[in-house]
């Protein structure tokens, strides 16, 4: 089967969660990948949404973080004070997702402006949960789109600290901390580490031994595409 | 001990102009017809508070009503951006709009503060952030370990309103689904407004339902529909288009204003 | 993850000698049947922390099983005094007792300071009070306001006990009615075990009910009952004739020996 | 009718009371007025009760602050965490009930112990909510029979600040602050302004208007009857 960059992002993030995993997941290609995962090869796992609600199980993708399914299918709903303070807070959470509108060179990102602060050429809609997931959950997995906008030398604005980045999946490759900068680990089929270096605009350490990523499986895709109809019926 | 009123009059007893004024709603429950009477009713100068500024946030920053926000994130869920706050903020339409940004933990912790009656509240936050510099946060010190954590101020607004789905004739309040911050957005304001689906006889019992006291609450006003587009979960689901659809309307400076008078200024209040 | 073992399993794999340890409740669901276990297998040198010590930890105490209790209130509710609690303190038998005493209001600040990974907890509390001058509290400054508050050190037990109504197989646990300090206690402690009335396949939602996931839980017990002589709502009520009985076992040491003989070390264990 | 102290202190107290009240019971004789409020004069009479249960409206005496009864009742049930941040802390509540061993004739109290901290004579079960309480609420009332070894010149230990107690009934009178300190104001039928300087461990003011309390009418001795015998089925 053909698929897209989305698709490859989404079905590369599922592959790292486990039946074990507790995650913390925001809405669009994080929420896709964490049920696509509760889909095909880890049913355990734990989605929990910043709504408050805790292990949601929707059937359909959801459209917000507060859909009302997810608290109708969740273990349990908590306010949202809990939610940061015992759960984010507590240390409980495995893995946390985040995008970006920038990342640099340590995982760092930026989700608040572009330009100056005080007087922004974009103001973004801001950090969200984004700064306390960086530096309380065990693993941030990163999903952003490659591109040297997004890939910067230079954040314009440093929303969260990139010190827990475990894995950034781009719709190019994957990019994983190595001795505390992201260097390119794989690249997706019909991507090359010159691609990669062409979209990111610091200069790439790419590792020895990049590998290449597996397609998504048809199985994947049709787990993915079953979610994804649903959820825009 | 709770009035209940009509939401003309809810807005006109309990909201004036300058105030801070916090209308939450973490996506479910949205208070968008409160919101709606206070553009109605042209009221200025206000500080927004809220976690999630999303559409009547935009309309009333773009309505001019609003001095500054207090907020941790200001956009269209699954859409973009809010193009009316983007629209204030880079290019200070109507008005310039001043910014107090914080993260979600913050604000949460903010509001829950707010609700025990402490000065501020307390979190492992703001950590290799530059929000830190730009916001009302400092640096304390554990008296016990040494180690060093945030604080934030508490949110005391004014006002807060939210919205719920039932009352009984008491003006005791029952809410279920995602709660989000609502009873603290009550029990840290000065004055709150609570408007609701519909008005019952008697709150029944009900899974993951909480109540909020009577005497907790200055006025309930019987507002159904009041939270849409947004969603009263046993009521009615999220427009999911109409958040698509504000993408185009917001957009512009004049198809806003037109929209807002056909929709909001010449609307029936309730 | 939850592992589903019996009592004696849960206590033996546990709780060391020398740990702190909470069994927590608030009047309701104590967990009795654990605390007894504890008294079984002998363990020594326990820091036992609870808001509210009562019968089971006056058991504990007076079967040599604490070092230190950390506490607010120590009685028989609606009695009077728990007397080997008093023979602990006043005359050091059957070992002295250290205490660590709080009010309630520090009690559970320091317990949700625990469950939210802060070290301390914030509060407008010891004021006027000599309590201040005989316990673990600091004043603390609003960098804000400047204003003094108390601050307490969390709670972080190293095992964490409580009693629910039920949980399923994956070991989800469920609670209702009233809910005390169960669920802070769970996520406070480095190791925790819940006995529960019953293991069900699927808990279903019940109003006032909370869950606790069993990822936060290291292990649950089946034991029906487990609360007695307190009560679980929606299974058995409160023997309030026990608690007055237990006015004259517990007064004479000779008495309370042999009762606790009879009726807990000679008790086959779940 | 015939009455006991009890019932004249349990009468006195919810006399104090009205349907705006929200006020924190303790079990014991506060638990019995300000149920007897709600029988009575003051049916909206809002009690709260520190195990979490928010207006309660107990068919029965309860035996425990933390009975059955109270949960199924109550308007909310929260945890004990946010009842003494949000509800205690956060100044919802109007009267607070205490008892003690001892008081001051400021209206410190101890709870704690008699004699010296360190090696007492009495290890009483200590303050539970009340030194928060008593620094919290907006009214302190104190229920406590009169005796000189309760009525102190000095305190063993203080357990919670006399600073907002408003009201000390007794078995034999009334005292409340005048000019900083506790003053007799009014004798129950049957009592004695001597009588209570007798009884009490400290030189008594005794206000110049003394005035005898009203004796407990018939409708009142029949719903605080009717409660204890319920309470004790």
């Amino acid at each position: 089967m053909t698929y897209t960059a989305d698709e490859m992002m989404a079905v590369e993030a599922a592959r790292r969660l486990t039946s074990d995993t507790v995650c913390f997941v925001g809405i669009g290609l994080p929420s896709l990948a964490a049920n696509l995962a509760r889909r095909t090869h880890a049913p355990g796992c734990t989605l929990i949404y910043e709504s408050g609600t805790i292990g949601a199980k929707p059937q359909q993708l959801p459209l917000s973080i507060g859909d009302g399914e997810l608290a109708e299918t969740a273990d349990a709903v908590v306010s949202v004070p809990e939610m940061f303070a015992y759960w984010l807070q507590g240390g409980r959470i495995g893995v946390g997702f985040l995008g970006a509108a920038q990342i640099d060179r340590h995982g760092n990102l930026n989700s608040t402006v572009i330009g100056d602060y005080a007087t922004p050429k974009v103001r973004l809609p801001g950090g969200g949960g984004a700064p306390e997931i960086a530096t309380s959950v065990r693993e941030v997995f990163v999903m952003l789109r490659h591109s040297p906008r997004a890939f910067v030398e230079q954040l314009d604005f440093r929303t969260s600290s990139g010190e827990r980045v475990r894995f950034v999946v781009t719709d190019l490759g994957i990019l994983e901390p190595r001795d505390g900068e992201l260097t390119l680990t794989r690249v997706h089929p019909g991507s090359t580490v010159d691609d990669v270096r062409a979209a990111t605009g610091w200069e790439l350490k790419v590792a020895d031994d990049v590998e290449e990523t597996a397609a998504p499986t048809d199985a994947e895709l049709a787990a993915l595409r079953a979610l994804k109809t649903k959820g825009r019926e | 001990m709770a009035e209940i009123v009509s939401l003309t009059e809810g807005i006109r007893e309990l909201v004036t102009d300058g105030d801070t004024v916090a209308l939450e709603g973490f996506t479910h429950l949205i208070p968008h017809a409160a919101g709606h009477e206070i553009i109605r009713q042209g009221l200025r100068d206000l500080t927004l508070v809220r976690m999630t500024p999303d559409l009547v946030y935009d309309q009333l920053i773009g309505m001019g009503c609003a001095r500054k926000l207090v907020f941790s994130w200001g956009g269209n869920p699954g859409v973009g951006s809010l193009h009316r706050l983007r629209d204030a903020v880079e290019h200070g339409w109507p008005a310039p709009l001043e910014l107090e940004e914080h993260s979600h933990a913050g604000m949460a912790v903010a509001y829950a503060a707010g609700a025990s009656n402490l000065p501020f509240g307390v979190l492992r936050g703001y950590l290799g952030s530059d929000l830190a510099a730009r916001t009302r946060v400092r640096r304390i010190e554990c008296p016990f370990t040494g180690e060093e954590l945030a604080a934030v101020p508490a949110h005391r607004p004014d006002v807060g309103i939210v919205h719920a789905q039932r009352a009984d004739r008491q003006g005791n309040v029952q809410l279920w689904g995602i709660t989000g911050v609502q009873k603290e957005v009550v029990l840290a304001s000065a004055r709150s407004l609570v408007t609701v689906e519909e008005i019952v006889d008697e709150l029944e019992p009900k899974a993951g339902a909480m109540t909020i006291p009577h005497w907790t609450i200055d006025a309930v006003a019987c507002v159904p529909g009041g939270a849409r587009p947004s969603y009263a979960h046993g009521y009615y689901d999220r427009d999911n288009a109409f958040y698509v659809e504000w993408e185009q309307i917001s957009r512009d400076r004049d198809t806003f204003t037109a929209w807002m008078r056909e929709h909001v200024l010449e609307e029936v209040p309730v």
